[in-house]
């Protein structure tokens, strides 16, 4: 399994799609994008924050757990960091595997776990770091 | 021995720092660290972490050189 | 709920990405690729043929029965038909919705009524239609 | 009353068109219209529709004017 992890202060931008074998049968794309309303507030915006290396580590491991279960071949994971508009992405999420049924449900449960244990933060307010 | 407490999102403003360099023994624990470094901040809800990895608020940090508080994530 | 259908002879190509508002919280895009092993034997492609009339009237109907369990506001489906060579693919499914949850899931039970009840084949040799 | 027959994916050669118009009474069952225009389609696994609707094979057609043969489908 190839992963690709990547924190970046620029616009999201899919990179170009690259099939490491002919065997991949299924590619899972995910933007998460900046809503106008959250939690009853409207927004401009949310600035969001990471402990790199921390989160990096995370998710190489949640990555490595879920392959087991559902095996694929790549995994490319970009988050953004630094401010982000309403209706941009904060979140890439490309996984390519032999069949949709792994690449969707890996899909969906690296951002489960990501969500709950990556240290990513939204911040109203960013700190002074 | 120095050890890194970093502090993120909300918990900098609480502890007034994002990040700060401190003496420390092998034996201390985070508590200990954040109790003596940012008593302001109140850990209860928080995870802490030892050079990248979840610890325990009351195992002692050995030969790490950063702990850093972790307030409920929200990426995505 | 925005619907488009489409079946194309050319090669598949993401539209880019409109926002019908800006409530949108997840994209998920699905891309099926054209594997070179099918079955055991190697291939160099595959050709696709579809009763285009009928599968685009089933899978509106697929389309709005999901969006009951599975509230998103766009879907984007678009079959290639003709030639399809090893690597390109051949499907291309775009979901928006407020959450993840819902863009996931009606994606994938989407793939899953479509490979069941709408009439799109792959043949090895085509028929002179 | 004319009704179009349409022959899908492997089910082409075996019926030997794609594609033809027969005569049809609105009580003729795809069934029957397939034995009569297609005797060499086994239809054992295999669906019909009737004006791109799935449809009983012993159920009349009615004013339908497209009746597809519908081999086991593959998209994707």
């Amino acid at each position: 399994m190839t992963k690709s992890i990547e924190f970046s202060r620029a616009r999201l931008v899919a990179p170009p799609m690259a099939l490491p074998t002919l065997e991949i049968g299924a590619c899972v794309e995910f933007y998460g994008i900046v809503r106008e309303l959250e939690k009853g507030s409207l927004l401009k915006g949310l600035f969001y924050e990471a402990y790199e290396t921390m989160a990096a580590r995370q998710l190489e491991r949640i990555f490595d757990s879920l392959r087991a279960a559902h095996p694929v071949q790549t995994v490319l994971f970009i988050h953004r960091l630094g401010w982000v508009p309403v209706g941009e992405s904060s979140l890439f999420i490309r996984v390519l595997a032999c069949h949709r049924g792994e690449a969707l449900r890996f899909c969906g449960e690296a951002i489960d776990r990501m969500k709950a244990d990556v240290p990513i933060w939204k911040v109203v307010a960013p700190s002074a770091r | 021995m120095k050890v890194r407490l970093l502090a993120f999102a909300y918990t900098a403003q609480q502890a007034g720092f994002s990040e700060c360099v401190i003496e420390s023994d092998a034996t201390d624990t985070p508590r200990q660290l954040f109790q003596r470094a940012a008593p302001a901040v109140a850990t209860e809800g928080l995870r802490v972490a030892v050079d990248c990895e979840y610890h325990d608020w009351d195992a002692a940090i050995g030969a790490a050189s950063e702990v850093a508080l972790i307030p409920p994530v929200s990426g995505g």
